[in-house]
């Protein structure tokens, strides 16, 4: 349960530092996903892609993600793992004795790693965009111009075959609406999180974050689980509480 | 424009376009004087023939095209024989299979179905005579694909609705699904 | 064979096949060695490069296609049925770019740099044909992509190693700075 300490930690942290007038400075629009809008918010603060950086924007990212009304996006999977790493990532920074795994260390510098190489690549394309719409381009000649066609049937290859073919074809052709639902369906939304929490609390009085999180639960879960807790202390639907700090979090509804 | 500039966009011109070109046109494309692509035509032609280059002009009459050094005959043919005798490759009997069922059939659509690029593998079955094309009366600048009656016959069929469940895969509501999608975005 | 006789068959085969070819197919066609292929192709690279020629030689890996010289492209564009130039998106960009320093790539490399899916702009590219998939020896399942001749044309490069930095960014700099940091441990 280390990861859930750690994410309370952060919570305090975040209730602490957030005030109102850091919720909004990003202006929603659609980033594609979580690298991309990583990179909007180090480059507007102009910094270098740091640890310490990371950890600065740690808070704008997830209000990001808070604020977003449209929270069912197709990455939200993808945008939330990251969250997961901001926030080792501002928590190691806010609490220098915290000691993480080598798994933890290696993430975070994994994730600092991939935003300066798709850095890379996001200029490189605009290099590659105005080369591509220059007006210097080669064209090449249709293959086999100027011959005439020749009857050149394939060996055994009749109607049984064709069909055949033809319907491994179809079997392969994508459904990507039905690829996007799935996706979607997979991840509990933050709103529907918030729901299901407010459902729980109107039978029980105190909800431990352990219990929250403990049935099939992965990371992506957790954040989403925080998020949500996250957001009900701010609208002050619940409290939290930690005993010690190696203790279970409890929320309590605020009656 | 300087002469080899000339010779060289004439060259571009005539390589990319295959078919056989006017002087006029030329003239008019290159904005300069008729006389001046006659003169520079000659120049290449002199030199693809001191070059024992691996092309040559042609004239006939106002128009001219680029065609192989007859020299080098024996070498193309046996490219194209190499190319009609290869056993078809998966990807072109996909083609194939595509344009059987749902001929007649757009490249736009071939694409969409398989996902992949298709300009190359149609140009070689209608090489191999396996498919026609005919121009398309929504779209100018594409053509729509149909099986050859040669390869219908081949097949031991009459009429292409004949193959195996056509009705069926003709029709199948997947490929409605992609084609729409690709069209949407 | 002699080298100017070589290079003659190249350009009359290049100039009639039209579609890519390998360096092995010629060598075959032309029965001579596939090194004496490649020295006579560079010959002839150097020498439309030198003279300003109207056409050029492209490479992409283990083949070659004969294209118009890029500079003439304005001209060109004027005499052939051309396909209209589709508008790429940011995100069409990125995966190209990924693709065309990283290649040969899987998907899941791709999306470990862009954070994530990239399915669908993957599908896109491979039916504009700007790049291509060819099956992964490592795994069945999966895919490896490449940049095609279309992309390279399109750029108006020669090969692929002509796009900026690419030296740099064609190696995958993580890897080595993460032995390097298990070194200084």
């Amino acid at each position: 349960m280390l990861f859930v300490v750690k994410i309370y930690l952060e919570l305090l942290c975040f209730l602490k530092n957030s005030t109102i007038d850091t919720m909004y400075n990003v202006k929603i629009e659609q980033f594609e996903g979580p690298l991309d809008l990583l990179l909007e918010l180090i480059n507007k603060e102009k910094m270098d892609i740091t640890n310490i950086s990371l950890a600065q924007i740690a808070d704008q990212y997830l209000d990001y993600l808070e604020n977003k009304e449209d929270i069912n996006i197709v990455n939200l999977a993808d945008f939330l793992t990251v969250a997961a790493k901001l926030i080792l990532i501002k928590s190691k920074a806010l609490l220098p004795l915290l000691d993480l795994s080598n798994e933890e260390e290696e993430e975070i510098f994994d994730l600092e790693k991939q935003l300066e190489e798709y850095r890379k690549f996001k200029l490189v394309a605009q290099e590659i965009e105005k080369i591509y719409n220059n007006d210097r381009q080669s064209f090449s000649r249709d293959n086999f111009i100027e011959i005439e066609p020749q009857f050149a049937p394939p060996e055994g290859i009749g109607g049984k075959e064709l069909a055949e073919i033809y319907n491994n074809i179809l079997g392969q052709i994508p459904v990507f609406e039905k690829l996007e639902e799935e996706r979607i369906i997979k991840v509990i939304s933050l709103r529907e999180r918030i729901d299901n929490l407010k459902e729980m609390l109107s039978h029980k009085a105190e909800i431990n974050f352990s219990e929250l999180v403990k049935k099939g639960s992965n990371r992506v879960e957790i954040i989403v689980s925080f998020l949500a807790v996250l957001e009900m202390v701010k609208r002050r639907i619940v409290v939290v509480e930690q005993g010690e700090i190696f203790h279970d979090i409890k929320f309590k509804k605020i009656i | 424009m300087e002469k080899e500039k000339i010779k060289s966009i004439i060259e571009s011109i005539l390589f990319a376009r295959g078919e056989e070109i006017s002087f006029l046109q030329l003239a008019k494309t290159i904005e300069i004087k008729k006389s001046e692509v006659i003169s520079a035509v000659d120049e290449l032609i002199v030199q693809y023939q001191e070059g024992k280059k691996g092309f040559g002009i042609i004239k006939n009459g106002e128009n001219i095209q680029m065609v192989t050094n007859p020299d080098n005959a024996q070498f193309v043919e046996r490219t194209i024989k190499k190319n009609l005798q290869e056993t078809m490759s998966r990807t072109a009997l996909e083609v194939l299979a595509i344009v059987a069922y749902r001929g007649p059939v757009s490249r736009a659509d071939i694409e969409a179905i398989r996902g992949v690029n298709s300009s190359f593998t149609l140009r070689n079955l209608l090489m191999r005579g396996l498919i026609i094309k005919s121009t398309n009366e929504n779209d100018q600048r594409g053509y729509l694909y149909n099986i050859s009656s040669e390869f219908i016959k081949k097949m031991g069929i009459g009429k292409i609705d004949e193959l195996p469940d056509y009705e069926g895969l003709s029709k199948d509501k997947r490929v409605e699904s992609i084609i729409n999608l690709n069209v949407e975005k």
